[in-house]
């Protein structure tokens, strides 16, 4: 069942919100999307995606029309065939990193080596991770990566069960902060942004809707650029989290760029490497075409630039 | 109803039970089958209810054959086999129908004839062995059925809880004059209720006698014809050649 | 030792003497509440005990005054009970729905050899499915709506009921089913007369056993787009490493779910009085 | 159709005369097999086309062509017998496990007031706790290791046995414990050859339902740390999007659960042969 | 073992079902039970035996007061109660302690006096009502328990049957001198089998009359001594002050 009553105008627009795109949370908080489509009569429906497969299944099934995914979900889901686009960047987040426990003396990819490392398998951590390895040339298969759900992987380390974990915001952060675990290889260009993504269908019949989705998401980041304690505020309530929690996370989202353009396409080719490599996409697949089919900044540009 | 069975014999996995038993009854007629343990009269009962459909021989009612269970006939079984999520009172109206202040009149009346008034609201676990045999008399007599299968309906009463059954049974039959197959181990009571005794033997069981009561009816207790047919019944039914 | 269970204990052991098994008076120590909390209140507290000697860390497992605190938080700021209600709610219409399915396939099972042959083997097989795998397939089939959660719980609950009355039924004594026949009943009375009510025990078992998996599915019903429900706070509590709402969550899930127990076993005992069972020693 | 069913139905219509029920001839068409087949069959035809014709696009739902396909590259490649295999060792180690404490409590719970007001109430309450959110926890009390899987299994296995076997056990006919009692049985021989045997229907159907929780808990228990096996197969599916690993992961659970609900049944209709059960029309 | 009844009563949830039976039963000696159906026989038997402890009264065996059940205590009760999932040979050797082998051989040879040789494999949904009560009777015989209790243990049986098993019996009795205690409701039986016989009548049951028969044994069936003390006993039985 589509939303689209017929060309033109949509009857509804359904958005996602997630604990891990602080801009949609204010958006629909301040309920800006509603206001800006009330006058059409268009309903805005809302549902909470618990991660980016979720959003991604949500999308695919076509239950939302704009799902927030980690920039590599939404580039294997295309290798699958999923008919979504990318149109939006709703933040640069350095959410993933290394963690290691309080006492460890791990403290760079080297000491990895006979360790064992919790990460979970084909999200950004691991991709994290294993372009770090390739970056300081250490072999993936001197280390032994143990999977385990995001959380599971933080309890692990702090229970010292693997000796260090390919880490996730928030987890990371409230680990940093109770337990004083070391983030002992950042960076933030191995993260894979956060991508808002539309249903080509939508995109297609309904052009004008994402300019003015795009919009009001437009709003939002200015909000939280310009009011970085509320938005810490905002999150920890809305994800009930500890508000240092929000603010360390908030602090390693860099809201400046909304756009997609070159760096995100880097940075996913140089991901959907890495998950060729791990069979995790079919090695035959064309990176760059997907990439190129997946990415399409002319929505942004246009609303962006006006 | 009239009843008649042709050479109806049934086999459980290869082993004959029962074998080549023909008799008939006419309506109204009560018959008496008699024999040893386990000579297959249980097994005929059920041939006859439409329970079992896997005998040999043909088996008619009125002259139809049947294959399959009949409304009109009623079974008693040789265990009470009480409903035992239902009390006394539920279990005597079970197989009625109609409005269920008169089902329960009617089942009420059975209950006072079989000697349980005051036992209504009892559950079969709360009863003896002689009240639940009971119970299951009042439930197959409540219902009237043109054809009465009854099989060993007395044998855990006491003497004279029996007589006072026994009579009510052919009270029952002068009002319905019901047709009734009537399987036991009490001679004299055969002899009292019987108009026709077919006598089994041996197993599988075959039919021994055919031992017909011409007696009228009320018929006295003790009295020296029945105590002639006992003895004849009897001796139809002795021992001396086999021992099971 | 094998007082029959059929009589009020109470009542005859006025007139009786010094009967030592008769008059057994009530040891108010071995009272069945008391002692059902002495195995919960250890728990507690010596789990208090260890997260205050810090053997378990705080990020770790939160002590239980903690979660209390949480819960009362939860409480007070009146988002509990919206989070009770839907997630209540979902799994009682799911149970219902579930239960309705698994009775009429059940029953069709049970008595008849060919819908035996052509349902079971499949029934069996979608039996061992985990939940997480149905979640993709519904969202596909039904969206992220109400409608899905509820088809979601329905599906757990389906089949320790269907298992059941299909055992159930199977099991029942040809004795009395012969006893129905014999007073002319159709199937459908026999159903509902003999078959029923002599397979209840394993009916209510199937349904109780239904209702513990319905508490289960709610995890997986509940990642289909909830923002609300008690699997909706594990879920969360999990992605944003918060022990607390997990083991809160796990708390409620536990407490709730003993509650809608609590309720079928008394409709157990209530349904089934007339059974002969030996007494307990 | 109330044909006896202690009979063998074929040794006694040789000497009978054409009777309609006791001679029916068995119809190649009604053969349980072919029956059980014509709804998998037609599932996976339906899809087929509906795939075929895009109806179901590739990235929701893969035909199960390609789904076979999936399959038959694991099997060629070998890793599909390692997940098999590391999977089904679990379920079954877990299946021992949790039978044996469900066998242990469930006596006691069955048999002594006390045990049962000690424990019954805590064990009802765990119930109804989802198997993901005991993750947690297992991952804290026992590690990543083979053992906290196992563990995890059994817990999922506990409790439909546990729940059956009480239930079963307070069904068993007085009259009949009281032929034990009699004999001079102790409580253990009383359990061993009046109370086990006699609950067996219901203790099957605990084992069936318990294998078909165990199956169900392989995923909770394969998110921890696992690296091989059916769940980590499907975790590894929804994480990386790939619908076909979800859906062979599906396919393949349902197949093993099959089968080895198939070997428990083939026990039930061995060990209740004794049961004077109705005949099925 | 002597066995001792005093002021023996049973209540169930307030409503008395037997008051107040006292007798005495001296080693070997065999009691008969005799009443109307309800008024208490089996209850009384379930106090003897231990299964239940909730009466009133006091119940001594060789002098010492007991509770709770006696391993030289046999019990057949007033059904079969036949182990669904063992088959007859298995249901016979059930009670029985030793090696497999003599455990079987025992239970053959009971078998066969019950007239069941053959049947050892068949299971009790395959026996007859009285095929079933004789795996009853094997099975209680064949432990040779010093104290018996027997709940109409031939019930279901015809007359021929009966009479071997009656005379099974005292062949038991002649070997072990077992003290038994006979409930039925065959005056005739009562008269043949036992030493002393108690009726009980009324609901709650008391004892109306105690009997004594002195005839030696081996007693003749239908000798004009045994007919005296029948009627004696159907005498007392009789219900001209009372329906129930
Ligand atoms: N468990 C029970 N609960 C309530 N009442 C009971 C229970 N068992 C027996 N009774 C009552 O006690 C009375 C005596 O029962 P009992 O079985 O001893 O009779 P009986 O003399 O053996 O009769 P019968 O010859 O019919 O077997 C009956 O009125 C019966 O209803
Ligand atoms: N379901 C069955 N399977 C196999 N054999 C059976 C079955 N039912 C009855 N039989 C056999 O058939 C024979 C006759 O049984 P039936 O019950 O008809 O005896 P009966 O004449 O009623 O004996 P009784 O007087 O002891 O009740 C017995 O040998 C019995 O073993
Ligand atoms: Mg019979
Ligand atoms: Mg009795």
């Amino acid at each position: 069942s589509s939303s689209a009553s017929s060309e033109g105008t949509p009857e509804k627009i359904r958005l996602d919100y997630a604990y891990y795109s602080p801009t949609s949370l204010v958006l629909k908080k301040f309920g800006w999307a509603e206001e800006e489509f009330e006058e059409e009569g268009i309903e805005i429906e809302w549902a909470l995606s618990q991660g980016s497969n979720k959003a991604l299944e949500f999308l695919n099934s076509d239950s939302v029309d704009f799902g927030s995914t980690a920039g590599a979900a939404a580039l294997m889901s295309k290798a699958n065939g999923a008919p979504i686009k990318n149109v939006y960047i709703y933040s640069k987040p350095e959410w993933t990193a290394l963690v290691a426990g309080k006492d460890s003396d791990i403290s760079n990819l080297a000491d990895l080596k006979g360790k064992k490392v919790a990460a979970t398998l084909g999200t950004d951590p691991y991709i994290f991770l294993l372009r770090a390895f390739e970056a300081e040339g250490v072999p993936p298969k001197d280390v032994e990566i143990v999977n385990l759900q995001h959380g599971d992987g933080a309890s692990a380390l702090t229970s010292g069960q693997v000796d260090a974990w390919a880490g996730l915001d928030p987890h990371m952060a409230r680990l940093e902060l109770e337990s004083d675990a070391e983030l002992f290889y950042r960076n933030p260009d191995f993260n894979t942004y956060g991508f808002l993504n539309v249903r080509e269908e939508f995109a297609e019949k309904h052009p004008d809707y994402v300019n003015r989705v795009i919009n009001v998401y437009e709003k939002a980041r200015k909000w939280v650029q310009d009011n970085p304690e509320e938005a810490a505020k905002l999150l920890a309530e809305e994800a009930e989290i500890k508000e240092e929690v929000a603010v360390k996370q908030l602090e390693r989202n860099d809201f400046s760029e909304p756009v997609p353009g070159e760096v995100q396409r880097e940075a996913l080719v140089e991901a959907g490497k890495v998950l060729q490599e791990s069979e995790t996409i079919d090695p035959e697949a064309n990176i760059e075409e997907l990439t190129d089919e997946l990415i399409d900044p002319s929505f942004a540009e246009e609303t962006i630039s006006e | 109803m009239s009843l008649q069975l042709e050479r109806v014999g049934r086999t459980f996995a290869g082993k004959p039970a029962v074998q080549d038993v023909s008799f008939r009854a006419e309506p109204g007629e009560i018959i008496g089958l008699l024999g040893t343990s386990g000579c297959g009269k249980s097994t005929l009962l059920r041939a006859i209810s439409g329970l079992d459909n896997a005998y040999d021989g043909v088996i008619e009612i009125n002259g139809k054959k049947v294959n399959g269970i009949q409304k009109t006939t009623g079974f008693m079984f040789q265990e009470p086999r009480l409903l035992p999520w239902l009390n006394v009172l539920d279990n005597v109206t079970f197989g009625l129908e109609g409005n269920r202040e008169e089902k329960q009149k009617k089942a009420g009346r059975y209950l006072e004839s079989v000697g349980l008034a005051g036992n209504e609201i009892l559950y079969p676990k709360q009863l003896s062995g002689g009240m639940a045999q009971r119970v299951a008399i009042a439930r197959a007599l409540a219902t009237s059925p043109e054809i009465l299968l009854l099989d060993e309906p007395f044998s855990a009463l006491d003497a004279f809880t029996k007589m006072q059954l026994q009579d009510l049974l052919l009270e029952v039959w002068r009002s319905y004059r019901s047709t009734m197959v009537l399987v036991t181990h009490d001679v004299d009571e055969a002899a009292y209720l019987c108009d026709r005794i077919i006598v089994l033997r041996g197993q599988p069981g075959t039919v021994e006698r055919e031992i017909a009561i011409t007696e009228s009816r009320p018929r006295e207790r003790g009295s020296s014809e029945l105590a002639a047919y006992k003895a004849e019944i009897l001796a139809s039914l002795d021992l001396t050649t086999e021992t099971a | 030792m094998a007082k029959n269970q059929s009589e009020v204990s109470g009542i005859f052991t006025a007139g009786s003497k010094s009967k030592p098994s008769a008059a057994k008076p009530k040891n108010p120590f071995t009272h069945p509440l008391l002692l059902g909390s002495i195995f919960p209140l250890l728990l507690v507290v010596v789990w208090e005990v260890l997260s205050r000697l810090e053997v378990f860390p705080a990020y770790q497992l939160p002590a239980p005054s903690v979660i209390l605190g949480t819960i009362a938080g939860m409480a007070e700021d009146g988002t509990l009970w919206g989070h009770v209600f839907i997630t209540s709610y979902r799994v009682l219409m799911g149970f219902l729905l579930g239960t309705a399915a698994a009775v009429v396939l059940g029953s069709l099972v049970g008595f008849y050899k060919h819908a035996e042959a052509l349902f079971d083997p499949l029934i069996q097989a979608f039996r061992s499915i985990p939940s997480l795998a149905w979640v993709p397939l519904f969202i596909l089939w039904m969206g992220i709506g109400e409608p899905s959660k509820i088809a979601m719980i329905a599906v757990g609950v389906f089949f320790p009921v269907y298992l059941n009355i299909v055992s159930g039924i199977g099991g029942v004594d040809r004795k009395l089913i012969e006893v129905g026949k014999m007073y002319g009943l159709n199937m459908f009375q026999l159903v509902r007369r003999i078959i029923l009510p002599a397979s209840l025990p394993s009916f209510l078992v199937g349904l109780r056993s239904g209702l513990g998996l319905g508490w289960m599915f709610v995890v997986a019903a509940e990642l289909m787009g909830a923002s609300q429900g008690l699997g909706y706070l594990l879920v969360v509590g999990q992605n944003t490493l918060a022990p607390e709402t997990i083991i809160a969550s796990i708390v409620l899930f536990a407490v709730i779910g003993k509650l809608s127990d609590w309720i079928l076993k008394k409709l157990e005992t209530r349904t089934l009085h007339w059974q002969d069972r030996a007494a307990k020693s």
